[in-house]
């Protein structure tokens, strides 16, 4: 038998004023299954929460329907009150008789009628209500973080300082990312590598870091707290554990290939550590150039290697870990390079990237840091940087600015400048954006202190006149076409996101954007979760930005991990989905419209007639899901509903208002 | 064009080898009865009885809805398929209500089914009794009776199948018959129009007498392959989602229902519009909705099964007039 | 009991909670006056409005009803306005297919800062409902 | 029983009267007949074969208030919702007539008797029409009927010429509605012209219908059991067109249908042939599959009925026949049952 | 003029709710116009919940008492839910007597043996209570109940089984569960093996039997084992009823209709019908 308690709220005056209290509670009293009205003054104040708890008792009332102000205000102040008279808070139902009654209509001609109707939904409303539980889920208390660059070292770092066992798994054999390729850093201009490795070097030898490298994510299961992700150990063919980075092999190596990381400007041989300061800097064997793995014959490096290391047996491995959390800082890619043939990059040699550049400028780069032009080796004395390329042009290129190239390009001028006494630099440019700490100041000494000569305009073209090359382009301020003869030109090619950005995204459950990047979860109040809880974001996977942006991210998704992984179990939202597996069809039209993709397939034993029978029926994973109740409108049986907001419920509430 | 009754003896054949085989348990096919103007769904459970099997332009039932009936049975249902019923085939299948592996399609290619009521009023006004045989001769059909051979024009044609562009199953495990080329007629949803062009007085007027007529014998929901959920939110009575009394109200709220249930599913087959018995125009209620689906969500054909539903998807660019 | 005498229009409101509840609760903070017509049923999310609710509102004799949610793009949920907008789209041709008069069915996207969007919706809505009379299901009943 | 004449014209008048103490008759709608109630010029459909829906609508309403409640205050009141309905049944066939008469041994006879039914079939008067055309899928003969028979009727208009009608008033009601209009009808014409006429009607040959009945109750008493039920039932839509278009078929179930304190109790028809017809609570269901229900249906008929009412529960008019979508029909299910062996083989 | 209609159900208060298991509850319901309907062991009534349905129950409490029904609920669905969710002094609908009953005269002077299971104790339960009125008990000879449930917390009519029946003359009490609990003492097994143990004997006696369908199909099988014919078993069928007087057309066993001609059948009448049920 449903015993229904209602409580009118006076509010002070704020009811009482415009509603006519006395109607109100007689209408209540009429009403189904309600068994005790009274009206108070002040509902929400202590003596008010008070008569709420004695009447639960000497009423035994089971259920509850409080007539006051927004749910949105009290709700939970009720549901404790309720509570504390050891009912289960989920049996209250508040009618909003204030926010949406007394203040906007001011007679009560108006206001008491509606108000009656309101009372009388949630009286029907609550009288559907069930006891409903907090499920409590365990959490692994361990994290991963994907991409071993500076948002996956920073992010690593922190959870790992929160006191939290963290893997760090970078899928090339050293950490230290796209940082450990620049130079300097802008607007400080210290030095890249300063910076990176001692970081690069803590990560390595924090007690609650485990470094996994060469190490890719093959399956993500599970959900917040549980996730179970499968990963692939490519194969080194050189032991970890006996190898002690002597460098020998690398040494005596026939095998050449040009260097990923000089971005082949440079060779490096078949067995290799991708950079000096490389952590782990111990080598890996890289199978399509190695003799051995062509021909058969070689093993130089098996007959050098002092503690007898290198292993040509060794394969991938698939090991399975389970996380609480993980971080995804998977970084990004640079535009392909011959996107535009008008500047005759890969047809002209002196044509280059600015990745290129900042190889070319450093001191342990392929020139040792001299400035020669990839062609003859010659010194450029004019050269000229042209900036969006590939940015901010929906023809060829993308829509976005990738954020960073302003910068870097004004680094690169004043680089320059310092490095080749009397050379002098021209700017291609559209706009200046010099947002951020310090970034306008060091733009403007790049044009005065260093003389970069900024031009407002595109380049048409780039041909070749004698050893240099001419590049022709309009500016657009004067309005007048310019051509430069210079001797070196770089290419400030736009941000992209990883071309795997896609699978990965599947593999892990999370949405990406029509760029690839990482969509978070809310844009300005969740910039750092998706919409698979759980996964975290840092740095330029989820969109252009620089290194300072990037480390203050990945502390943020660091401190999201170290938050939840501080908690013993996870508390699930009581108001969830529930499918009736005996009316659920198992047509699944529920699954693509869960955000939240909390929607799985469980096989079920079922008898029709005298046969046992397995059918696939949905079934909702309340750790994920966050009762939005979008899957029950797609389910037309019905066999999908919202706890707290069934479908009885909400018809139930339509009826009471029509009556 | 030749008939469909041109692979009558291979499809005799075929149906007698899976059966003798034991390929198959059970063929849904067509055979000739107690009305030959009317062939009836058969379901072979023997070879010997391959030999009632026909084929041809009076054969309308569609029969892929009937595998729901052999849920949980073992065995695989042979299954013979023109190209709407493939479509019903698709749409149970991108629903899970039947397996792929469970049937054995045969397709055969079709250039159009015969108004059966149309053909059956000429036929009682001029005494042709009983039909043999339906023979597709270019452009006419020739029916043969018990009085002679009579032509008739494609004015004869079902509706549905005049503007029908998957004349060959989409899915089957062979084909009898050679490929047609689907000549459809733009689907122009001119009888939708008609309806919007009415006042909402006249729409109103209109439908309450459609509606009013309605009788709930649940034919149109049961003949359909959208249809297919285990347990009809019409049967249910906690939440009450139709009352069983059938004033207006209630008849508006079933037919809302079962239109939106499958909107963004139908597949056109028509074969509600078909089997009501009180000639209640229920294709016009699916095709407003998948004329809106098309035109709001640039889906080139609504009425073909795909991957994602037109309402279980989104584009952030959908139109949006709701300020 | 004859209807048109003493009649005022009643109309049933699906407020999603993160926004268009929000809404009208700031609306009522803000004491901007509206019709009383308005009777709001509460929501987690415009995409937990199940047409077949609305339908039942109409077939009660419901003289409008109203449905509000966040502003595509702002949903709570990410995406769930977005679906809304789609059975939303169709719903109201589907209705007015039917014969249910369109000024009687209302979407509106309403953020939780829009008090006043509310309130100005409320009271045109029920202007306009009000010009075309008792719902004709109270018609039939009297 | 008296004769009378009524002039084609003066039909139109006829109807006019009758419509004021609420008359149901078949009109022409959307490319169907059915029986609806005229109300304002609604013209009444002439040469038809049969409505879609039988004369069963008007005396056993496919929804019906039995009772209204209120349990307000913790009470209960009750209260009787007596019948409302027409007063005249206009264009019945003499197939839907006789029906009326099978429905009277459920509903008017034996230990329980159904009070609203009976008040209907007391206070409406039925005019039948006389079958001009016999429909291909008419059988009625099968069961001793004829296009003129006057069973269950209180009045049947037979077409006596061009002009005229020879009308046939039976019984209180129908002598009733004759001594109501005097100046509409016209003097008797001669005896045997009367008798011409009607066994004209009663005469008139019924294709179908020549189906042989004899034994065949015997036999389906052997069959329960038979593979044939499942043979049929395989192609079987599960739908309800069959139950509900027959004019015999009386099945129901009740329904509550409360709004806050106050409801309704209504009866509803029902069909045989749903699956959870007889799905009880528990879950159980003795008739779980199409093949179960479509031997109940046909059984029904053809032998529980004649056990319990000495009669079939069928009178030929061909609805079935007509919009079974697939075929499965009394005519059919006949020829099938008198096709196999009752032990079981083919 | 007044009308009324079989389907009418005269309002009824319950006046008393007993827990009986976990899953059924024992309702006294007196008719607001104070006039119990005459009815005989064996025989239901429609007990409705206004706004939920109807729903037939068989009568538990024998006509030799006079003050109220009794009526053993089992929580199954809609309506049987609504009336366990009911306080006394709750309103609902009752119509009724319907359906045959247990044949009292032809069951004069022979032994009697009873046989339920779980919630089919409760039609049992009229007829042997009425058979030991003081008035009836010289009519008939030995009385044997033998009863079994799942477990002993599914006992129905716990105090009638422990105090009231085993003090009655010429009466035995066997009571037996599927499963046991630590307080359990008495015997643990199925019914019909039980049976076979008590083993009764068939001379002059009839055996009256109800319980879950499974539960039957062995006991019938035991029966005759211990030399029971056809005649003289008797059982008592359930089956979905919506209208109580034979016209909704569901509860059909060929030409019979369960809520009239049934519910009590001897063994000999039920292999006369389809076997439908």
């Amino acid at each position: 038998m449903k015993r229904i308690g209602v409580f009118v709220c006076h509010c002070g005056s704020n009811i009482a004023g415009t509603v006519d209290i006395e109607r109100v509670v007689e209408a209540a009293r009429a009403m189904p299954n309600v068994v005790y009205v009274e009206d108070n003054k002040y509902t929400c104040s202590e003596p008010g929460q008070e008569a709420i708890k004695q009447a639960i008792k000497e009423h035994n009332l089971n259920r509850v329907v409080v007539a006051a102000c927004s749910p949105r205000m009290h709700e939970t102040t009720f549901r404790r009150a309720v509570a504390g008279a050891g009912l289960n808070p989920y049996l209250l139902e508040i009618a909003n008789i204030r926010e949406h009654c007394s203040w906007v209509h001011p007679d009560k001609e108006g206001g008491t009628p509606k108000a009656i109707d309101l009372v009388r939904r949630a009286v029907i409303k609550v009288a559907g209500n069930v006891p409903l539980d907090r499920g409590r889920i365990p959490v692994t208390k361990r994290a991963l973080v994907i991409g071993g660059g500076i948002a996956g070292i920073q992010a690593a770092l922190d959870i790992a300082d929160a006191g939290h066992e963290v893997v760090l798994l970078e899928r090339e054999p050293s950490i230290g990312g796209r940082m450990a390729q620049l130079d300097k850093t802008f607007p400080t201009l210290d030095c890249s590598a300063c910076i990176l490795t001692p970081k690069m070097v803590e990560a390595a030898n924090h007690p609650n870091i485990t470094l996994m490298t060469y190490c890719e994510v093959e399956k993500v299961d599970g959900f917040i707290g549980n996730f179970s992700v499968t990963l692939r150990k490519k194969a080194r063919y050189v032991d970890m554990d006996t190898c002690t980075g002597c460098g020998i092999c690398w040494g005596k190596c026939p095998g050449k290939a040009s260097s990923e990381f000089e971005v082949g400007l440079a060779k490096r041989t078949a067995i290799y550590v991708p950079f000096p300061q490389a952590v782990p800097n111990k080598p890996v064997i890289d199978r399509e150039n190695c003799f051995f793995f062509k021909t058969g014959r070689c093993k130089i490096c098996q007959r050098f290697c002092p503690t007898g290391a290198i292993d040509f047996e060794q394969e991938d491995e698939l090991v399975t870990e389970e996380f609480g959390a993980i971080v995804v800082a998977t970084g990004f890619d640079i535009m392909d390079k011959d996107v535009y043939g008008e500047y005759g990059y890969g047809q002209y040699p002196d044509v280059i990237t600015s990745l290129e550049f900042e190889r070319l400028v450093n001191a342990s780069g392929p020139t040792e840091g001299k400035v020669k032009r990839p062609s003859d080796g010659k010194i450029p004395q004019r050269v000229v940087f042209i900036q969006c390329v590939g940015s901010r042009d929906e023809n060829k290129g993308v829509p976005y600015c990738s954020r960073i190239c302003c910068m870097y390009t004004a680094k690169h001028a004043i680089l320059v400048h310092e490095k080749i006494p009397g050379a002098q630099t021209y700017i291609f440019y559209i706009d200046v954006r010099a947002g951020g700490k310090n970034y306008e100041e060091f733009y403007k000494r790049a044009q005065s202190e260093h003389e970069a000569q900024y031009i407002r305009g595109r380049v048409a073209k780039i041909y070749p006149k004698g050893d240099s090359l001419v590049v022709v382009g309009e500016d657009t301020l004067l309005g007048e076409k310019v051509e430069i003869e210079a001797d070196l030109v770089v290419l400030a090619t736009a941000v992209l996101a990883r071309q795997d950005a896609g699978e990965v995204a599947r593999t892990l459950g999370i949405s990406y954007d029509g760029y690839g990047f990482f969509t978070e979860a809310h844009a300005k109040l969740a910039p750092v979760e998706t919409n698979t809880a759980g996964i975290f974001l840092a740095g330029m996977c989820q969109g252009p930005k620089d290194i300072p942006d990037t480390v203050a991210q990945a502390s943020g998704a660091a401190a999201k991990v170290a938050a939840l992984l501080s908690k013993e179990v996870l508390e699930t939202e009581p108001l969830v989905a529930q499918c009736d597996e005996v009316k659920c069809s198992g047509c699944f039209w529920c699954k693509p419209i869960c955000p939240y993709k909390a929607i799985e397939e469980k096989e079920i034993e079922e008898r029709v007639g005298r046969r046992t029978v397995k059918r696939k029926v949905a079934s909702v994973n309340t750790g994920v899901c966050k009762g939005c109740g979008a899957c029950t409108v797609a389910c037309r049986t019905g066999a999908m509903n919202l706890l707290g907001y069934t479908n009885d419920q909400l018809l139930s509430e339509v009826e009471a208002l029509c009556l | 064009m030749s008939g469909m009754n041109q692979v009558t003896d291979r499809l005799r054949e075929r149906v007698r080898e899976l059966l003798a085989d034991g390929k198959i348990h059970t063929f849904i096919g067509y055979e000739r009865a107690w009305d030959p103007y009317r062939p009836i769904p058969f379901f072979a459970t023997e070879a010997g009885e391959a030999e009632r099997l026909i084929i041809d332009e009076l054969c309308v039932p569609s029969t892929p809805k009937y595998m729901l009936d052999f849920f949980g049975r073992e065995g695989v249902v042979g299954l013979l398929v023109k190209g709407c019923d493939s479509l019903a085939v698709e749409r149970l299948l991108r629903d899970h209500r039947v397996e792929r592996e469970s049937m054995y399609i045969i397709g055969v290619a079709c250039t159009g089914l015969l108004d059966r009521d149309k053909v059956k009023a000429r036929a009682l006004e001029e005494g042709w009794g009983a039909v043999e045989e339906v023979r597709r001769e270019g452009d006419a059909f020739v029916l043969v009776t018990a009085a002679g051979e009579k032509e008739l024009g494609p004015e004869y044609l079902m509706e549905r199948c005049r503007t029908c562009e998957v004349k060959v199953p989409t899915v089957y495990d062979e084909l009898l018959g050679e490929e047609v080329a689907a000549t459809a007629e733009p689907r122009d949803f001119a009888e939708v129009a008609e309806i919007e062009a009415m006042t909402p007085a006249e729409r109103r007027a209109y439908w309450e007498r459609q509606f009013s007529r309605c009788i709930r014998c649940f034919a149109c929901r049961n003949v359909c392959p959208a249809c297919n959920c285990r347990i009809c939110v019409f049967e249910e009575r906690v939440p009450r989602w139709l009352g069983r009394k059938t004033d207006v109200g209630e008849q508006e709220m079933f037919h809302f229902t079962r239109a939106l249930h499958v909107a963004g599913r139908c597949v056109d087959c028509g074969e509600c519009d078909r089997v009501c018995p009180v000639n209640i125009p229920l294709r016009k209620l699916n095709r407003k909705l998948m004329k809106d689906i098309g035109e709001l969500f640039g889906i080139e054909k609504p009425f073909m099964p795909a991957e994602t539903e037109p309402l279980g998807q989104f584009r952030p660019d959908d139109p949006d007039e709701f300020e | 009991m004859s209807v048109k005498e003493s009649w005022e229009p009643k109309i049933i409101g699906f407020c999603c909670n993160w926004c268009s509840y929000a809404g009208a609760d700031l609306a009522g903070t803000s004491r901007m006056n509206y019709p009383a017509s308005i009777r709001v049923i509460r929501v987690p999310c415009s995409g937990r409005v199940n047409p077949q609710f609305i339908a039942r509102a109409f077939q009660l004799g419901a003289d409008g009803v109203l449905v509000a949610g966040c502003h595509p793009g702002d949903c709570h949920y990410s995406t769930g306005n977005y679906f809304t907008r789609r059975r939303m789209l169709l719903l109201t041709r589907f209705l007015e297919y039917l014969g249910v008069d369109p000024d009687r069915f209302e979407v509106r996207w309403i953020s939780g800062s829009e008090g006043q969007k509310f309130a100005d919706t409320v009271r045109e809505f029920t202007e306009r409902v009000r010009a075309l009379g008792p719902s004709p299901k109270k018609r039939d009943a009297s | 029983m008296i004769y009378r004449t009524l002039k084609r014209e003066s039909m139109a008048v006829l109807v006019d009267r009758l419509k004021e103490g609420g008359l149901v008759a078949p009109v022409r709608e959307d490319g169907v007949v059915v029986f609806r109630p005229i109300q304002g010029d609604r013209e009444v459909a002439s040469d038809y074969i049969n409505p879609t829906n039988s004369v069963k609508d008007v005396f056993l309403p496919q929804t019906e208030s039995l009772f209204r409640f209120n349990t307000a205050e913790k009470g209960l009141e009750i209260e009787a919702t007596p019948p409302e309905g027409p007063k005249y049944v206009l264009g019945v066939r003499p197939c839907d007539a006789a029906a009326l008469e099978l429905l009277d041994h459920v509903f008017a006879e034996g230990q329980y008797t159904d009070s609203y039914y009976q008040r209907r079939r007391a206070e409406v008067t039925v005019i039948g029409v006389a079958c001009d055309q016999v429909g291909e899928s008419c059988f009625c003969t099968a069961f001793g009927l004829s296009p003129g028979h006057r069973r269950g009727a209180d009045v049947m208009m037979y077409r006596l010429d061009d002009e005229s009608y020879l009308v046939a008033f039976e019984g209180e009601r129908g002598h009733r509605l004759a001594e109501e209009y005097p100046d509409l009808f016209g003097e008797a014409p001669a005896e045997e012209t009367i008798e011409a006429v009607v066994t004209s009607y009663q005469s008139r040959e019924v294709p179908a219908g020549r189906v042989e009945l004899d034994g065949i109750t015997e036999k389906l008493d052997g069959m329960f059991e038979h593979p044939l039920w499942a043979k049929l039932a395989a192609r079987c839509l599960k739908c309800g067109i069959c139950t509900y278009l027959c004019p015999t078929c009386h099945c129901f179930c009740l329904d509550d249908e409360a709004l806050g304190y106050e409801g309704v109790r209504y009866r509803c028809w029902d069909s045989c042939m749903y699956p959870d017809y007889t799905l009880m609570a528990g879950g159980h269901n003795p008739r779980p599959e199409k093949a179960n229900r479509t031997r109940q249906r046909f059984m029904h008929k053809l032998n529980y009925f004649v056990h319990n009412h000495g009669e079939f529960q069928c009178v030929g008019c061909g609805r079935c026949v007509d919009k079974c979508p697939v075929g499965l029909h009394m005519l059919a299910v006949i020829y099938d049952i008198k096709g196999v062996d009752s032990d079981g083989g083919q | 003029m007044a009308v009324s209609n079989v389907l009418i159900p005269k309002p009824a208060t319950i006046t008393e709710i007993v827990d009986q298991t976990p899953d059924v509850k024992l309702f006294r319901v007196v008719p607001d116009d104070g006039e119990i309907f005459d009815y005989r062991p064996g025989q239901c009534a429609m007990l409705s919940v206004l706004g939920r349905g109807e729903s037939m129950i068989s009568i538990t409490s024998s006509p030799v008492q006079k003050d109220c029904l009794e009526f053993a609920v089992k929580r199954v669905g809609t309506v049987t839910e609504a009336l366990h969710d009911a306080e006394e002094g709750f309103k609902i609908g009752l119509r009724g007597p319907y359906g045959n009953n247990f044949p009292v005269d032809f069951m004069k002077g022979k032994n009697l043996v009873f046989i339920g299971g779980g919630i089919g104790l409760a039609p049992l339960r009229s007829l042997i209570n009425y058979v030991l009125a003081p008035a009836n008990r010289s009519d008939y000879g030995q009385v044997d109940i033998i009863y079994g449930a799942r477990s002993p917390a599914d006992l129905c009519f716990k105090d009638e089984l422990k105090e009231v029946w085993p003090k009655a003359e010429e009466t035995r009490v066997h009571v037996t569960v599927d499963v046991g609990d630590d307080k359990w003492q008495g015997p643990v097994g199925f019914v019909p093996p039980f049976l076979e143990e008590v083993g009764p004997s068939p001379d002059n006696a009839v055996a009256i039997t109800c319980g879950p369908p499974i539960m039957i199909k062995f006991v019938l099988q035991s029966l005759d084992k211990l030399g029971f014919t056809d005649e003289q078993i008797i059982t008592t069928l359930e089956m979905k009823m919506q209208c109580g007087v034979g016209k909704c057309g569901r509860c059909n066993l060929g030409d019979k209709y369960v809520c009239v001609d049934g519910p009590v059948f001897s063994l000999a009448q039920l292999k006369e019908l389809p076997q439908e049920f």
